[in-house]
């Protein structure tokens, strides 16, 4: 077949091809080679059109498989779209995906592609001994070869491939609230809509096509006197006039959450290329998820048709009947010359009428039904087409490689014995349609746990009652199960204006349209179709043609004991696939209720969850990734830090400086190098932290003073005005959960200082114990973390430093440790605490942030000759540790008490209440005196820097399993000790001091170290007092 | 994803800016050194875990910041009711007599 | 108990696969059984097979009220590791792991255990610290696990995005090579032929509901199908643990959660291994059948309901495309929830209770499938000989009044 | 010595400042402007905690507004803005330098009331967002119905902002104000310009470029 001529498109005509633009030729490639198409074709209808049979392989057996629908329900035709790499999206249904021009796709499966495929070979022989299961059986001995064995098992797996380079489009979120959503804009989602419109309420309606319009868009009958066609376009045209109403075509509500939040994924520009173009030279999202909260959902998601299942059902060739109208009403295309069309139903000989109106021959139809008698059956009649009453289509024949069908044989069938009642004959066709009735689309309502319920009149599931609480939902239309026109309208029209009463959403209930409607004749329930051989035996008939799931695979599964459906499903894989069962579920369901002789809904009913058709994980993620992933916070000095090269470490979501390197003799220094010398600097000289990230808290209230004692393990009671204090916190069972200074400003005013990491969660803390225990005590919190800049100036050069620059006495006997100051520092007004977390004699300098630049400029124009050095956090680490200072989180873990961390002294046990904390201290457990307990650790080879999560023994030449009794918490190499020396947590080590223990490291290595207290350095804490 | 009704912004506002934090109406013990290690362990651990109707604390976190409470049937998610700190709730799974006392208020704020 | 092997197969290949016999039995409950186990999923099946094959008490029941394997079995990640940090939780998860390591040959039913190892992200220093405090607590306690730079990362797993871009970029990682996956419903199948081959009575469609006691002695159960009498009964129900406590007139220290788990359509192999990260929060795997199969944290509140909030996936996916960005285009199919029992430190129990003959296995949290075989195993013993393995004695319920938890919030910081 | 202290943050001379976005240049939309952004800086914000009860006559005869007792209103006059944040918290926001001054006041009219008052002007900045498009790139950003039906001019809400938080308040009919925390205020920014790219979004220079410095000057002294 030529690659352009498009064999199979209609000649121009009236009421056909409506979706299509002649005008617009566009250029496309499928496995390799060039095929035209046009605008507003789907990739499924441009190939059909150009006579591509086979546009994949199946997963298991590797058979050649086509186009089967013309919606989201394609288990088939599944494609890798994308001309570059980037730009790669697996799995894209042919049937969904908007024609380009250049748009390049390949089948997913096949080697070396889907025509022309190796691994058919093992499918065709290999296939007998792949039954249901037959990977739980084999495989198992050896057990060393299972993972060889699983490699290839692997390799054999997955449908498309994941890109290989990072994705160049962006995709976003919408937040979205409303007072009606309504999803699917067929005639019943235009009708509901429409009505609800009327009432000035807020209104989205979606739908996942590129036009709305739904089933109104093949529909022959007149409404209100216009061609249902027409009288869609004319009322989508009214909706998109009203201010309330919002549109959204491309759009799939693809997960219906609690309390009415319901996701829909527009697909903004994936009809207009592989990557989203420029608009005027600004980016736009490749796709959008609207994340809707809707006071009322509407659900008018209509029906999928289910195919038959019948023994070669899977060869290309083998269509819905209502996809085959689809793609002839909609874009003008024949999927083929000869039809044999197999159903059970009216509905579906619109297939055979429109076929013969293009001008394609219909072999003959075979109907299920002993006496079919609707109107559309006399039409077919009257045009002469052949219609075999009580028989159905038993098996589809094919061509050699099984590329195309080429006939079917046709069988009376006994569906109530499940066995042929004649003879079969063989008719010449290269199509077959079937139709086996009509599936509501409850997977929506199933979301919100909704449990479809089986209705024999119309042989489906439909949505059941709203669990009780969900409210605001209501379903219509084919989603419902109403099929025929009229009812259906009427019924969108009176049900949505109930419905919205009943969610206080009053609108005038409208007049319904006027139409003329066809009369049907019932249905019959014909699932699986017998074959002449037993189902185990005959040829292949396939149930979920995505995975391969056969009806001899479920039977084998009743067989082998799996009687719960669910088990079932598992064991065949049935409906895991991407189509999620929408065209296979029922029948899988049935064929497993005769075999356990149940009838369906005794046999179970599916859940459906999230998502109804896949969405890329870009467009859940929206524009968080990437630079915009989570925010970083930066302290008001964080561009000095960048332009004087810090290297950054995360502590929450703030960025500290870690340390700041500089270039030494043309070489940047290592971070040891860069430490020590900073750790030097303050020693010696003196330094400055940017220490902004530290929380802090502002109290005020005349109980604030109580508060604090009942929230801290050390009291409050006498804490003068002036100064300030360490202080712990423990959660009500014992355990450290947070330390910082705070600082009596006023008597009823305090401020709070907490860990960096600590900050929100300790404002909530006291907040919620306030709120709900404590709610008499008169005191208010609020965070004042970025109000604030703080910069610690420390070192022995602190004093003279400082003095250059403020008006506040610093002399060491006016301005004690522990106090705090208020005064003007670099011309600004600043609060300034003496307090210490290096043990050197410290500042901190607290001043507004938008003045803190000032400040910090001015320390190092005049720190020079001082030697002032910025420092990081660990320096500061370093420094801290030297005086055994904890940190927790790095020296707690969430099991260590004040007491197991030797701070008996900031453990009040006499204050009048009982604070939070203190009762679990004598609990058998926390009174254990083999508890952990923090300890210095000083290794025996001075150069030793002990790894950090070194776990700890006393008896190094054990066996493994060893006995551990700690672990080192904290580890650094002291410039000022020069030697490394740790902090560890070790089994009643307080009571150790002086012994010995041993570090078996990883390399092998074994190092020794001795218990020591964890001051280092300046035990007197002379330092800091000077 | 829930909609919650929040009594003090007296309008329904995202679950996003809501945290739960546990179960409702625990009262720390009144004095806790007179309590025995069972009932602090209860206290500090034993929480109700129904299939069905909860009194739940949860704050308005990205709000107003107000602790408040929620009853909630945990097998539908439906929010029966949101109420107050210090308010009792109306709705229980066993009726009025089964509503917890009014002097119990505490959260388990032991996250 | 028909044996299978590829030759089993090619055998009832030419007999059409019409010859195959049932998986288990559907029996009807006998009067009394000297062993009830409620809960017919992972773990309530192994402990049924290890009380019969390990103890000889073939005179048991598992009671399920829905299909057997249909809980958290069901909707699980299916990771299997054993890397975890005190004593005690490493001690029982390695047993697990051990079994795990021969389980399809002792049930001659393959699980597809595949020890493709798991990787831990580090992020920020103190995830370092930490992860050098497990792994090297791990190595102590024989099993095996190393810290990995950020190369050797990228050998291992080169989707993974281990640039200096990252908004945390990885700065190391543990790496356990006998860590992997397992075939979830394979397992429960498994263990449930393995146990009703030895005789256990598998009562599917059969709810619990109550307990009979005498002198605080429990002697049988109540159920939809009338009364069963037993001697000892064990109860193995997650995301029903609470319930059934509060039928028997006692309260657990559990709340049950939901869990959200997530895949993506079935995809080429790209992933060789289980990468985790606690501070990204996310963790993801790729099944043999291709899917990707991703996964968080719990919601935060009470849920029976199988299904959790929208943030909580798309923060899940914002972690994995921020770890794999390219996976930006790769296209999610299905989300689903879970229940899980989480306790205050995140460990199970594994216990007597105030009723005499009456046990629990639960507080699973997110860290149950891994578990299985081991918790089958310790559980059976624990019931065979009416006092707790001495792998789950630390596990009792007696630790949260004295205090003595086993605080693994650490390494079950994301669910798995 | 007082119970409480205040502290007037801003020197008596003009000292350097810089905004939380100072480091972030000013650019022109991209095409036609949709969406315009303007950091409106070095504004006092102060955090006004306590009863209603307590409040309101205090807050009526300093600030000349009546105190919104409502949830989610703003009330405004030339001296400033008061916006309900919570049932005893409201955020006052005034012209850069009249925050000590107005506190000075309320303290001395409410006496020895309960109520607490924080300055927190340091700490967040407020950005203005005008223009056709601005509603849509809030629906971007925020899980808040900002339907200008739902969100009428007046009122104010604290709510999730992309991955932190915000006030978002409606000024007038076009335009709309965030109050964004200082160390928030980057990613924030970012984020917006993100948003309202497709819309053409304008980011103005930062209003003021410096601070006014104190404008009563006075002593530090604390009041009680």
């Amino acid at each position: 077949m030529s690659a352009s001529s498009q064999t199979f498109r209609l000649a121009p005509k009236a009421g056909l091809g409506g979706e299509i633009d002649r005008d617009k030729p566009l250029r496309f490639t499928f496995n390799g080679k060039s095929y035209q198409g046009y605008a507003g074709d789907t990739l499924a209808s441009a190939l059909l059109a150009n006579g591509v049979d086979v546009v994949n392989r199946s997963f298991k057996y590797s058979r050649p498989r086509g186009v089967v629908a013309a919606g989201a329900e394609e288990p088939n035709a599944i494609v890798q779209l994308g001309a570059s790499e980037a730009a790669q999206v697996p799995n894209v249904r042919a049937t969904q995906q908007a024609l380009y021009e250049g748009l390049s796709a390949r089948g997913t499966n096949g080697w070396p592609d889907a025509q022309r495929d190796m691994m058919s070979l093992v499918g065709k022989f290999g296939g007998p001994f792949m039954p249901v299961g037959f990977y739980y059986k084999t495989f198992k001995a050896p057990a060393s070869l299972w993972m060889t064995y699983e490699k290839y098992i692997r390799k054999a797996a997955g449908l498309g491939r994941a890109p290989g380079e990072s994705d160049p489009d962006i995709y976003d979120h919408m937040n979205r609230h409303c007072e009606v959503l309504v999803v699917g804009a067929g005639p019943a989602g235009l009708m509901a809509a429409l009505t609800a419109a009327a009432g000035g309420v807020r209104v989205i309606l979606c739908d996942e096509q590129e036009t709305f319009g739904g089933s109104l868009r093949d529909r022959d009958e007149t409404i209100d006197g216009l061609p249902a066609p027409e009288w869609a376009r004319q009322t989508i045209e009214r909706l998109a006039a009203m201010a309330n109403v919002t549109l959204l075509p491309r759009t799939t509500a693809n997960g219906y959450h609690d309390h009415n939040f319901v996701t829909l994924h527009e697909r903004r520009t994936e009809h207009l290329g592989d990557t989203a173009p420029m608009v005027d030279g600004r980016r736009r999202s490749r796709s959008r998820l609207h994340r809707v909260r809707a006071r009322h959902v509407v659900l008018a998601s209509g029906a999928h048709e289910r195919p038959l299942v019948y023994a070669g059902n899977d060869v290309p060739g083998n269509l819905l009947a209502g996809a085959v109208s689809s793609y002839i009403r909609r874009y003008a295309v024949m999927p083929g010359r000869r039809l044999v069309l197999s159903v059970t139903n009216d509905h579906a000989y619109r297939a055979a009428l429109d076929w013969q109106a293009a001008g394609g021959e219909v072999v003959a139809i075979a109907d299920a039904r002993a006496n079919p008698d609707g109107e559309l059956v006399e039409r077919a009649r009257a045009a002469g087409i052949r219609v075999i009453a009580g028989s159905a289509v038993i098996e589809a024949t094919s061509d050699r490689k099984g590329h195309r069908v080429n006939g079917a044989r046709v069988a009376a069938i006994d569906i109530e014995g499940f066995r042929l009642s004649g003879e079969a004959e063989v008719l010449a066709c290269d199509t077959i349609a079937s139709s086996g009735g009509y599936s509501p689309v409850a997977h929506l309502a199933a979301h919100t746990g909704i449990r479809p319920v089986w209705r024999d009149d119309i042989l489906g599931f439909v949505p059941g009652q709203a669990v009780d609480p969900v409210k605001g939902f209501s379903v219509v239309g084919g989603a419902a199960g109403v099929y025929a026109l009229p009812a259906l309208l009427e019924g969108a029209a009176v049900k949505v204006t109930q419905a919205l009463a009943a969610d206080g959403i009053h609108v005038d209930a409208s007049e319904p349209p006027a139409v003329e409607s066809i009369r049907e004749g019932e249905a019959i329930g014909l699932y699986h179709v017998p074959h002449d051989k037993p189902t185990m035996r005959a040829p292949k008939q396939f149930v979920d043609l995505q995975n391969d799931v056969t009806a001899a695979a479920i039977e084998l599964a009743t067989i082998e004991g799996f009687e719960s459906i669910e088990h079932v499903k598992r064991y065949t894989a049935m409906g895991f696939g991407t189509d999620q069962g929408k065209l296979g579920n029922i029948n899988g369901m049935a064929i497993a209720a005769r075999c356990l002789g149940q009838t369906i809904p005794e046999t179970g009913t599916t859940v459906f969850r999230p998502n109804y058709t896949p969405v890329n994980f870009g467009a859940i993620v929206g524009r968080h990734c990437k630079e915009l992933f989570e925010p970083e916070r930066y302290t008001a000095m964080h561009q000095w830090h960048v332009a004087h090269g810090a290297k950054f470490e995360d502590v929450g979501q703030w960025k500290r400086p870690w340390y700041y390197p500089q270039r030494v003799n043309g070489k940047l220094e290592s971070m040891h190098e860069a430490v020590a010398r900073e750790c030097l600097a303050v020693r010696e000289k003196v330094g400055v932290l940017d220490a902004s990230t530290l929380g802090k808290i502002d109290i005020q209230g005349p109980d604030a003073r109580e508060f604090l004692g009942r929230i801290y393990t050390n009291g409050w009671e006498k804490l003068a005005v002036g100064k300030a204090r360490y202080g712990l916190m423990c959660k009500d069972d014992g355990m450290v959960m947070d330390d910082g200074v705070t600082t009596c400003l006023g008597d009823n005013h305090f401020l709070m200082t907490t860990t960096t990491g600590g900050a929100a969660a300790i404002l909530e803390w006291l907040e919620i114990w306030h709120q709900t225990e404590w709610p008499e005590l008169e005191v208010y919190f609020t965070s004042v973390t970025d109000h604030w800049a703080t910069m610690t100036l420390t070192g022995p050069e602190a004093r003279n430093l400082l003095a250059e620059l403020t008006d506040v006495d610093l002399d060491r006997d006016s301005f004690k440790f522990m106090e705090w100051r208020e005064g003007v520092v670099a011309g600004v007004p600043a609060r300034i605490y003496r307090i210490s977390f290096t043990g050197e004699l410290s500042f901190e300098i607290n001043v507004q942030a938008n003045y803190a630049m000032q400040v910090w400029e001015s320390l190092f124009a005049h720190g020079n000759k001082y030697g002032l050095t910025p420092y990081g956090t660990e320096t500061m680490h370093v420094l801290r540790a030297e005086k055994g200072f904890i940190i927790v989180g790095q020296d707690t873990d969430g099991s260590m008490t004040p007491e197991d961390l030797g701070m008996h002294w900031c453990v009040g046990y006499k204050k009048p209440y009982s604070w939070i904390g203190k009762r679990a201290l004598t609990r058998s457990d926390t009174r254990r005196e083999d508890r952990k307990q923090l300890v210095g650790l000083k290794p025996l080879e001075a150069d030793v820097v002990l790894e950090e999560g070194a776990q700890i023994v006393f008896d190094p030449k054990q066996a493994i399993p060893m006995r551990m009794v700690g672990h080192v918490t904290s580890s650094y190499y002291s410039p000022t000790l020069e030697r490394g020396f740790a902090l560890a947590v070790v089994k009643g080590g307080h009571k150790r001091l002086g012994e010995r223990v041993y570090l078996p490291m990883a390399d092998g290595k074994t190092h020794a170290a001795e218990i020591v207290s964890p001051i280092f350095y300046d035990p007197q804490g002379s330092r800091q007092n000077v | 994803m829930f909609h919650i009704y929040c009594p003090y912004c007296a309008e329904y506002r995202e679950e996003e800016e809501f945290h739960p934090r546990g179960q409702a109406h625990i009262a720390r013990p009144a004095d806790p050194e007179a309590t025995s290690d069972d009932a602090w362990g209860d206290y500090l651990f034993f929480r109700d875990n129904p299939r069905g109707v909860h009194h739940e604390l949860w704050v308005h976190a990205v709000g107003c910041r107000k602790f408040f409470n929620i009853t909630r049937d945990t097998r539908s998610y439906a929010i029966l009711e949101t109420y107050r700190m210090g308010e009792r709730p109306t709705v229980t799974a066993n009726g009025p007599e089964a509503v917890p006392s009014a002097t119990a208020t505490l959260t388990g704020a032991l996250a | 108990m028909q044996r299978y092997s590829g030759f089993s197969l090619v055998k009832h290949a030419l007999s059409h696969h019409e010859n195959w016999q049932r998986h288990w039995r559907n029996p009807t409950p006998k009067k009394e059984y000297d062993v009830i186990i409620v809960g017919g999923g992972g773990h309530g099946l192994a402990t049924a097979y290890y009380l019969a094959k390990e103890h000889d008490i073939t005179n048991v029941a598992v009671i399920e009220k829905g299909w057997l394997g249909g809980g958290n079995t069901a909707r699980n990640t299916t990771i299997v590791r054993s890397n975890y940090l005190w004593d005690e939780a490493a001690a029982l998860y390695e047993h697990a792991m051990k079994l795990w390591e021969g389980l399809s040959q002792d049930l001659n039913y393959n699980v597809m255990f595949s020890q493709r190892g798991v990787l831990n992200l580090g992020h920020t220093l103190q995830d370092m610290r930490d992860i050098q405090r497990r792994v090297n607590a791990n190595r102590l306690n024989g099993i095996d696990g190393e810290v990995v730079t950020p190369q050797q990362i990228k050998e291992i797993e080169p989707a993974l995005d281990t640039s200096e871009r990252a908004r945390y970029p990885i700065l190391g990682a543990s790496w356990q090579p006998r860590g992997g996956v397992a075939r979830h419903d394979a397992v429960a199948w498994g263990f449930a032929r393995g146990a009703d081959a030895l005789g256990v009575d598998l009562l599917q469609q059969t709810e619990v509901t109550g307990f009979k006691i005498l002198d605080g002695k429990v002697v049988g159960v109540h159920t939809n199908r009338g009364d069963i009498g037993a001697k000892t009964v064990g109860c193995v129900a997650a995301g029903n643990s609470g319930v059934l406590a509060g039928m028997a007139g006692f309260k657990l220290p559990l709340e049950s959660h939901p869990l959200q788990a997530l895949v993506s359509e079935p995809l080429k192999p790209i992933l060789n291994t289980v990468t985790m990260s606690n501070q990204v929060h996310g963790y993801i795997s790729q099944s043999d059948k291709g899917d990707l199969v991703i996964g968080a944290g719990i919601d935060g509140y009470l849920g029976y309901g199988q299904r959790g909030s929208y943030p909580t996936i798309e923060h899940t996916l914002q972690a994995i495309v921020e770890m794999f960005p390219i996976f930006s285009r790769v296209r999610m199919n299905r989300q689903w929830g879970g229940i899980v029992d989480t306790t205050p430190d995140a460990c199970p129990i594994i216990s007597r209770t105030p009723v005499r003959g009456l046990y629990f296995n639960c507080g699973w949290g997110t860290g149950g499938f891994k578990a299985t075989p081991g918790s089958g195993n310790v559980f059976a013993w624990t019931l065979a000989h009416g006092q707790a393995h001495p792998l789950a004695a630390p596990f009792s319920i007696d630790r949260f009044r004295t205090g003595a938890l086993i605080d693994e919030h650490g390494a079950a910081g994301v669910a798995h | 010595m007082s119970k409480v202290v205040q502290f007037d943050p801003h020197p008596a001379q003009a000292a350097a400042t810089q905004s939380p976005l100072h480091h972030v240049a000013a650019k022109p939309a991209v095409g036609e402007t949709g969406v315009t952004l303007t950091e409106r800086a070095f504004l006092d914000h102060l955090i006004v905690r306590g009863e209603p009860g307590v409040l309101a006559g205090a807050v009526e005869a300093v600030l000349g507004l009546e105190l919104p007792t409502q949830p989610q209103r703003l009330a405004r006059n030339e001296t400033g803005s008061l916006q309900w944040l919570s049932p005893d918290e409201w955020l006052l926001i005034v012209a850069g330098g009249e925050g000590f001054r107005l506190q000075r006041e309320l303290r001395e009219a409410l006496g020895e009331a309960h109520f607490s008052i924080v300055d927190v002007g340091g700490g967040q900045t407020l950005l203005e967002l005008s223009g056709k498009h601005a509603v849509e790139v809030l629906m971007k950003s925020t899980v808040y119905d900002v339907d200008p039906r739902h969100f009428p001019v007046g009122k104010g809400v604290t709510s999730v902002f992309a991955k932190a938080t915000a006030v978002i308040r409606r000024v007038d009919e076009s335009r709309w104000e965030l109050v964004v925390r200082r160390s928030f205020a980057d990613y924030c920014l970012r984020w917006l310009l993100d948003a309202g790219e497709e819309y053409g979004i304008a980011h103005q220079p930062t209003q003021p470029a410096v601070a006014s410095h104190r404008q009563t000057v006075t002593d530090t002294e604390t009041v009680s």
